[in-house]
């Protein structure tokens, strides 16, 4: 049994946003019209741009990249699909979302406080012979169903495959990364089964600067961040109302 | 009436382009299966043979078939791939890994695909008017098969095991 | 939702939850369909008039619904509780019994200026029934019921051979904008058809003779009771239906009321007296 | 009447109830439901044999290195190569969907090929004068205009300045950095952020970038006043006059030149890499190097000097051939527009009309990544000479002109295979060697024949020199630093550029970074302090005009407490400067 | 001229009159078609909702309706299983507005979710753990029971019972009538309370987030409780309005104080509920996910008096109108209680919807706001209208008030005393 997760050293983080474009090329993700907006737009991961709400010069911002954090326990949106869309896989502990399945009717989204459900307002479109350059290895979703982060999927699928040629149960490591992971500049996301205590995701998972997002809401996510700063680490609580505070 | 006729209203059927005999190629060339529907490197399972895999024999004609003769003269000689239909091409959102069922699951390719590799002729494909699957995905071989034969294996997980 | 649907498991939570589900289903369907059935076997039994008239007699209103010895003054209160069909009224059976009716005199009643001869009887839908010497009856309708309707337009007789049963639906009379069903007194056979001009509608062959067929019809002196209390409900009838208020004296009413009151929803001052 | 009705009745009922029996409805809602999954207009990814292919990325001189994962021919998928020694496996979001570049909708679709060739050739049989302005120096390409060029009469090769030097960020231990986005696609991301963990980083910008966000120390430095700060570290301002223009306290300041001179060796960057700040290296021991270059033909040697556009006489070109067709430094055109003579014919070779097509007479459509065979000159910060192609991927999707071979054929050149040729000329030069990715194995040129050489290159192998740092000599340029701007009263906000842009030619999924995000600032939009807004009545999210030397632009204003007074923070390189804003 | 399709007795306008009362409401109602059409057709993109506002008009809406709609399946609880005769006077009139709100909270439903063809997988592959499932079920359900209710009503029609089949099939399912009722109440019990779940299961948003028994969070109990208060109170409001709207007399003023008397009691206990359950929540709940209540409060324009508004102003102030009888007398009273309390529920919907959704969750998220768009609003009007006319023609051509011809007579009786009077 595996536990993949995440861990996300927020220090690192410049915010280039390659992973966004990389998950959205991996996934078949088109580009919303123009004139769609930052709560329309399908990012399974969404880099925001947060600070410390001082004023020029005590300004200092931060990137903290939200993806689908895989609860572990009482999985918020598994349970309130009505027909058993979302269910987590418990030979690798992703929560997994079916669009063929998925009626659309958004109580997952309405279920899952990080926001990392996203909905296909629009019909996927993508500009006249685009289409060929799609991934084979992950279908294309329509109009009108709920779709989310599932650490590349395809790739895991391509993992086992690999494996199953040479005759093995078990995948290569090194074969499945999700695309975010690979594709981060910086090396501030590393992707690793939590099981294993060997791989570092495990050891980063363990250190006094990692946290996660909302932990006493009592899911489990399996997505850790970590940051030397103090004020960063104050993201892990619930907002702080008053002052407007988020730009990105 | 309306079993017996309404399978033609709701299937349109597609003929394959050659009439090829597995039965002929089995017995005479004495081939396996997978001499033909080989795998590639990374797994990836490779399908329909192309036609130079048909060309290194059928260069030119070896029997006196009409049916081979046919093959020759519209595809071999002006080097055009013969677009084959497939009988049991997985609708888009589902992931099928014939590595991991032969491989691992170590199923016969008849467990699935029946009597094909013994058949004298290819039937056309019947095609879902309104879904545009083949009838043996969306009818004959369905999830619930799949599912049935995974529950018996306890290889049942999460829907996307076998979905993308 | 069935047991070889992909994701269904015999654990509690799915057995409770579609057993609550099939249960419903099953209760609704097995009601409807009851209904159905029972209504499709009244249908068989021509229980269509005796249930069409119940419904309507427990549409009336209570006022109207009142016992005959309470018009008499014999009650001081009491609701009908057999939609007006004294036959099998246990009450009404005792009470006869110990007050037997006077022999009422063979000369014309004469009640607020309308004839009502006492050799017949009354029934509360304004029709009357008269057993003739052969053993039949004759039906028609009493002074008031051809007042409110005065000329009918037109008359929808039943066939003779035509079976009708009392409460039911004797004919039909159109009157301007009124379209009323004129209730029977006896349970017979139609014989022969008269008419507005013959004095008669229909003449019966009762399926049964004697005093207790006629039981539930009014006679001799609860006549007049039932009359005067007539007139009160024609004159609440005619007021709620636009009517000017004139006759409050318990003046004589014209011959051709209808003719009389052109501003009155008719159909409506008909279906209050007519009971229907 | 009733019994028909009834009949009608039981006839309906019955007919529904025989439905239900038949295998019709049923079958109806689960197809309804299967069509629904192949939504109508839904693309099926092409099915086929996954092959992997190497090339270098060509958006910027950086020319990372690329793994394609291709269905067939056709890339799907873009990553880095770990193996690469310079970009270390590292993609900007940029790079990573550039295979989506040759399907880009505002594409250009006509070839006015012919046109554009008897204009041109018709403007020069007076005994015109032709320049070419090469947005990317250093390339085969370039050398091929400068010899085109040297054999055309009064040809002249135009081309942005190319600094003389390299930066070794590698062996630097302090860095200070006036505004140089270091951490946002600066140089080689890859290799920046491999010696990032070596070096302190001191961002001195009035504005929190993202480099600054990520940097050691931030020095919120007055808007305008890095000159100040320069001055002092060259000894040229007292510490209290610095820390009074600057507004950095004179501890901060202190403390600054003394890491800069004990803990070295020490680096100074600054956005356009000024000469004033290369004269700050000179006296901190910077570690900068020469440039190195790699090898090309003898034969080429005599080729059209590379000229500054201010050199050019104005009025004097009849034919300007511009090539953009690979993202370089961009010079504004009203720098160009007087060296125009009267009906000057203005080529370019381009994406889109949106860059010089704008004032160009004919805009001929350039192949473009990963469809176009070029090679890419070093970035600033690679220490050593580097020889690598972009290998096209994918065919051109649409029409295609090159601009090379339109300018060879006008001197009657034959540049065809030049890449060839200067990879033959890097191979007899013999040093360095060859890193092919497939196998992430090096062998030296020696070992390698001509042929395998250029087959390596082009199966995205990359050629690199042996590394050898030639320190700077640090002649050129002056050793002063530049005079200390003083603020002109008409344009009181400092423009800032506080984002490398996303500009109109990207893949259209860089939108999940600025449209569908809040990631990056669309080109669009400027951020003011509420101080700023509030003086010019504008509140956030308005509309707005910026006013600058280079024209007036309709905006969209964000208001954030986190940009000081007297900035506007834009997102479009060439705004850079003094301006002003006022509510539209 | 359609006379003899109208209850015999009753005094209703001319045909002329009725048309041009709903061709406005036809109009609505074709436009709002065409909204909902137009989101049907272009998608969801065609309203104001996004990723962060899953939810918007449409769940409010529906969850308002529905609670709304209760009066028919409480008003049949009491008539039929605890004979409360005197509410047969309005049962009918019930049954229809019962009817429309589900209807139209079900087609509402249909438009909002991204794929309708795909509805009956909710059937056929149920998540029983779902609130929601438990909310389709139930209002499928519920509707069925509803149509097969108003049958009767329909046969009872002038013309259609002369039609012997017709008469009797009414009779006959009115006899069982009461089985349906008992039906009814079960689902309604269930889908009110699931419905209350849907946001109560909400881990992820502890503004919504309740404890409570078994599967069941509290706010399960507290919606059914809601919507059996204020069932009757819109059952008089709307008798109230049908009564000013035709300017006739429908029930008894008796049944009118009746229906006050249920609903006041039932909101009393609703209010005392919820207060409990709110200090629960603000004391235990809340902290214990990582959230301080005066958080929530603390984000304009949702401020406390949000909360003071809902228990006291919408909740304990109508309840103590209603409980007292000296008020009750009052139509005047009766009716703006009913009203307030009405318009109580509407807002609780309304803050577990649509505040629940606003309030951030992330430290940095933003606060949200959301303005509906014209299709999204057109929609809603859609059933609003479809409601007007269904209960318009209902009430033309069907008995809804049985009690209306007596009142009539009675009256009658009462001008002529007054005539009489004036005579002598």
């Amino acid at each position: 049994m595996k536990r993949y997760g995440m861990s996300i050293d927020l220090d690192r983080c410049n915010g280039c946003g390659a992973c966004m474009v990389a998950c959205a090329v991996e996934n078949n993700i088109p580009a919303t019209p123009e004139n769609s907006n930052d709560r329309k737009g399908i990012t399974w991961i969404r880099v925001y741009k947060i600070d410390n709400k001082e004023q020029f010069p005590d300004r200092r911002s931060a990137f903290v990249p939200v993806l689908c954090q895989q609860c572990g326990h009482e999985t918020p949106c598994v349970h309130v699909c009505p027909q058993q869309a979302v269910d987590v896989d418990p030979a690798t502990g992703i929560v997994g979302q079916m669009p063929e399945r998925c009626l659309g009717c958004r109580y997952c989204m309405a279920a899952c406080p990080y926001h990392a459900r996203y909905f296909n307002w629009w019909d996927p479109k993508w500009p006249a012979g685009m289409e060929k350059a799609l991934n084979p290895d992950v279908a294309p979703r329509m109009r009108g169903v709920v779709e989310k982060c599932n650490f590349c999927h395809g790739r895991w699928h391509a993992a086992k495959e690999r494996a199953a040629i040479a005759g093995k149960r078990e995948i290569d490591p090194a074969d499945y990364v999700p695309a975010c992971v690979e594709a981060c500049p910086t090396g501030a996301l590393r992707f690793g089964d939590l099981n294993d205590p060997a791989v570092e995701v495990a050891r980063d998972a363990k250190t006094p600067e990692s946290f996660r997002l909302l932990e006493k809401l009592g899911t489990e996510p399996k997505i850790y961040y970590r940051s030397e700063r103090e004020w960063v680490r104050e993201i892990a609580n619930a907002p702080r109302p008053g002052k407007e505070n988020v730009r990105g | 009436m309306g079993w017996i006729g309404f399978p033609h209203v709701i299937y349109k059927s597609r003929p394959q382009p050659v009439d090829f005999s597995h039965k002929i190629h089995a017995d005479k060339a004495g081939t396996k299966c997978e001499d033909c529907h080989s795998f590639r490197d990374d797994g990836t399972y490779a399908g329909a043979p192309t036609l130079d895999k048909c060309s290194s024999c059928h260069a030119a004609a070896m029997g006196d078939s009409a049916a081979e003769k046919n093959f020759i003269d519209r595809y071999v000689t002006p080097g055009k791939e013969p677009q084959w239909v497939s009988y049991a091409r997985q609708p888009e959102n589902v992931f099928f890994s014939h590595a991991t069922h032969v491989k691992l699951g170590g199923l016969k390719c008849e467990q699935c695909h029946g009597a094909v590799g013994s058949s004298a002729t290819l039937r056309p494909v019947e095609e879902d008017r309104v879904g545009g699957y083949s009838r043996d995905v969306w009818a004959r071989g369905t999830m619930d098969d799949c599912v049935a034969c995974h529950r018996q294996r306890h290889q049942e997980n999460s829907c996307l095991d076998c979905h993308k | 939702m069935l047991p070889w649907n992909y994701g269904f498991e015999w654990n509690a939570a799915h057995i409770i939850f579609l057993g609550a589900f099939y249960t419903v289903l099953v209760v609704v369907a097995t009601t409807v369909v009851s209904a159905l059935i029972r209504a499709r076997r009244d249908l068989g039994a021509k229980e269509t008039e005796a249930i069409r008239w119940h419904s309507d007699f427990e549409e009336l209103p209570v006022s109207d619904r009142v016992c005959r010895h309470v018009l008499t003054g014999e009650f001081r209160e009491r609701t009908c509780p057999n939609a007006f069909d004294c036959r099998h009224c246990e009450t009404h059976g005792k009470w006869i019994e110990h007050h037997p009716m006077a022999q009422h005199p063979e000369f014309e009643e004469d009640v607020l200026g309308m004839a009502f001869p006492l050799d017949r009887f009354y029934h509360r839908g304004h029709t009357w029934a008269r057993p003739e010497e052969d053993g039949t009856v004759t039906v028609g309708i009493d002074e008031l019921g051809e007042r409110l309707l005065g000329v009918p337009d037109a008359v929808e007789l039943p066939a003779p051979g035509a079976r009708i049963q009392t409460n039911g639906t004797a004919f039909r009379v159109h009157k301007r904008d009124a379209d009323v069903r004129i209730l029977s007194p006896v349970d017979g056979e139609v014989i022969e058809t008269g008419g507005p001009g013959r004095g008669w509608y229909l003449r019966v062959k009762p399926d049964a003779t004697g005093e207790p067929a006629f039981r539930h019809l009014l006679r001799g002196a609860e006549v007049k009771a039932w009359l005067n209390r007539e007139m009160e409900r024609l004159q609440l009838a005619l007021v709620s239906e636009g009517a000017a208020p004139t006759l409050a004296d318990g003046g004589v009413p014209v011959d051709d009321i209808a003719a009389s009151y052109p501003e009155a929803d008719w159909d409506a001052v008909c279906g209050e007296m007519f009971l229907e | 009447m009733t019994t028909t009705r009834r009949n009608l009745f039981q006839f309906l009922g019955g007919g529904a109830v025989g439905a239900l029996i038949t295998p019709a409805p049923w079958r109806l809602i689960t197809d309804t439901a299967i069509w629904s999954e192949n939504w109508p207009g839904i693309p099926k990814p092409a099915r086929g044999e996954i092959r992997t292919r190497f090339t270098h990325c060509s958006l910027c001189t950086a020319g990372c290195a690329m793994r394609a994962r291709c269905v067939g021919q056709q890339p799907v998928s873009l990553a880095g190569v770990k193996t690469h020694p310079v970009s270390r496996g590292a993609l900007c979001p940029w790079g990573i969907a550039a295979h989506h570049l040759p399907y880009h909708p505002r594409r250009l679709r006509q070839n006015p090929w012919q046109e554009a060739a008897a204009a041109v050739s018709a403007a020069l049989s007076g005994g015109g004068r032709m320049a070419v302005l090469d947005l990317r120096p250093g390339r085969t390409a370039s050398w091929s205009y400068r010899r085109a060029l040297a054999a055309l009469p009064k040809g002249v090769y135009l081309a942005p300045q190319q600094p003389g030097f390299a930066v070794d960020l590698a062996s630097a231990r302090t860095v200070l950095s006036f505004g140089a986005p270091l951490l946002d696609r600066w140089g080689t991301p890859g290799n920046v952020f491999a010696a990032r963990r070596n070096f302190r980083l001191i961002q001195a910008e009035p504005v929190e970038t993202r480099t600054a966000a990520l940097a050691d120390e931030w020095l919120a430095i007055r808007p305008g006043s890095e000159s100040a700060l320069a001055a002092w570290l060259a000894g040229e301002l007292p510490l209290l006059e610095a820390a009074a223009r600057t507004g950095i306290e004179e501890g901060r300041i202190a403390a600054l030149g003394k890491a800069l001179s004990e803990n070295g060796p020490a680096l100074i960057l600054d956005r356009d890499l000024t000469s004033s700040a290369m004269a700050l290296n000179k006296r901190f021991k910077g570690t900068l190097v020469a440039r190195r270059e790699a090898p090309v033909p003898e034969s080429w040697k005599k080729a059209a000097p590379v000229s500054d556009i201010a050199a050019v006489p104005d009025r004097s070109l009849n034919v300007l051939v511009i090539d953009e067709s690979v993202p370089g430094e961009y010079i504004p055109w009203p720098a160009i527009e007087p060296k125009l003579a009267g009906n000057a014919v203005v080529v370019a070779f381009a994406w889109t009309r949106e860059g010089y097509g704008r004032h160009a007479r004919y805009t001929l459509p350039a192949a473009l990544f990963p469809e176009a065979l070029d090679d890419i000159p070093g970035a600033i910060d690679s220490v050593a000479a580097t020889f690598r192609l972009s290998t096209p991927l994918v065919a051109a999707n649409g029409p295609v002109a090159d601009p090379v071979a339109f300018v060879t054929k006008l001197a009657g050149l034959d540049a065809g295979n030049a890449l060839r040729e200067r990879a033959d000329a890097i191979h007899k030069a013999g040093r360095g060697s060859l890193i092919t990715y497939a196998d992430s194995k090096s062998t030296a040129v020696k070992d390698l024949k001509a042929e395998d050489f250029w087959k390596g290159l082009n199966e995205g192998g990359c050629w690199m020199e042996d590394a050898v740092r030639t320190p700077l000599p640090y002649g050129r340029g002056s050793d002063k630093s530049s005079p200390i701007a003083e603020p002109d009263a008409s344009m009181p906000l400092e423009i800032v550029v506080a984002e490398s842009p996303v500009g109109p030619l990207c893949s259209p999924l860089l939108s999940k970074l600025y449209r569908e995000s809040n990631l990056r600032q669309p080109v669009s939009r400027i951020v003011l302090s509420p101080f700023d807004a509030q003086a010019a009545h504008i509140k956030d999210g308005g509309a707005a005009v910026l006013e600058t030397g280079r024209g007036r632009f309709a905006v969209l204003a964000a208001v954030d407490p986190g940009v000081p007074p007297g900035v506007v923070q834009v997102a479009i390189p060439i705004l850079a400067g003094r301006g002003k804003v006022v509510a539209a | 001229m359609d006379k003899q399709f109208i209850t015999r007795g009753v005094q209703r306008c001319s045909t002329g009159k009725f048309l041009s009362w709903m061709l406005p409401w036809a109009v609505l109602l074709a436009f709002g078609l065409l909204s909902a059409g137009l989101c049907l057709i272009k998608g969801l993109n065609q309203t104001n909702m996004d990723n962060r506002f899953a939810f918007g008009l449409w769940i409010f809406l529906d969850l308002t309706v529905i609670a709304l709609g209760a009066g028919a399946f409480f008003t049949g609880f009491l008539l039929y299983i605890l004979k409360v005769k005197e509410l047969r006077a309005v049962i009918n009139s019930a049954v229809v507005i019962g009817l429309v709100c589900y209807s139209g909270a079900v087609c509402v439903l249909a438009v909002d979710v991204g794929q309708p063809l795909r509805a009956w997988f909710t059937f056929w592959y149920p998540n029983v753990h779902s609130m929601l499932t438990e909310v389709t079920f139930c209002i499928s359900c519920y509707l069925t029971v509803l149509m097969i209710e108003y049958l009767p009503i329909v046969l009872k029609n002038r013309q259609l019972r002369e039609v012997p089949s017709f008469l009797l099939f009414e009779h006959e399912l009115h006899k069982l009538v009461y089985v349906l009722a008992g039906v009814g109440t079960f689902l309604s019990f269930f889908h009110q309370g699931s419905l209350g779940g849907l946001y109560g299961v909400l881990r992820g948003r502890p503004f919504a987030f309740r404890e409570g028994l078994a599967v069941w969070p509290s706010t399960f109990f507290l919606f059914i409780l809601s919507a059996a208060a204020v069932g009757p109170s819109f059952i008089l409001l709307t008798t109230w309005l049908v009564e000013k709207i035709s300017r006739k007399r429908l029930v008894r003023p008796e049944v009118f104080r009746l229906l006050g008397r249920i609903s006041g009691l039932l909101l009393a206990v609703y209010t005392l509920a919820k207060s409990v359950d709110t200090l629960i929540w603000i004391n235990r709940t809340s902290p214990e996910s990582g959230f301080a209540a005066w958080q929530y409060y603390s984000w304009k324009p949702f401020g406390t008096w949000i909360l003071f508004a809902e228990i006291v102003l919408f909740g304990l102030l109508p309840a103590l109108i209603l409980l007292t009888p000296r008020l009750r007398l009052h139509t005047g009273w009766l009716v703006s209680a009913a009203a307030l309390a009405c318009f109580g529920v509407a807002l609780n919907r309304f803050v577990m919807t649509v505040q629940t959704l606003a309030l951030p969750t992330l430290s940095f998220d933003p606060f949200l706001s959301y303005f509906p768009s014209w299709q999204e609003v057109g929609t809603f009007l859609a059933v609003v209208a479809y409601g007007v006319l269904v209960y318009s023609f209902s009430f033309r051509y069907f008995n809804l008030f049985p009690e209306e011809r007596e009142l009539k007579l009675q009256m009658a009786a009462q001008e002529e005393e007054a005539a009489l009077a004036g005579r002598y």
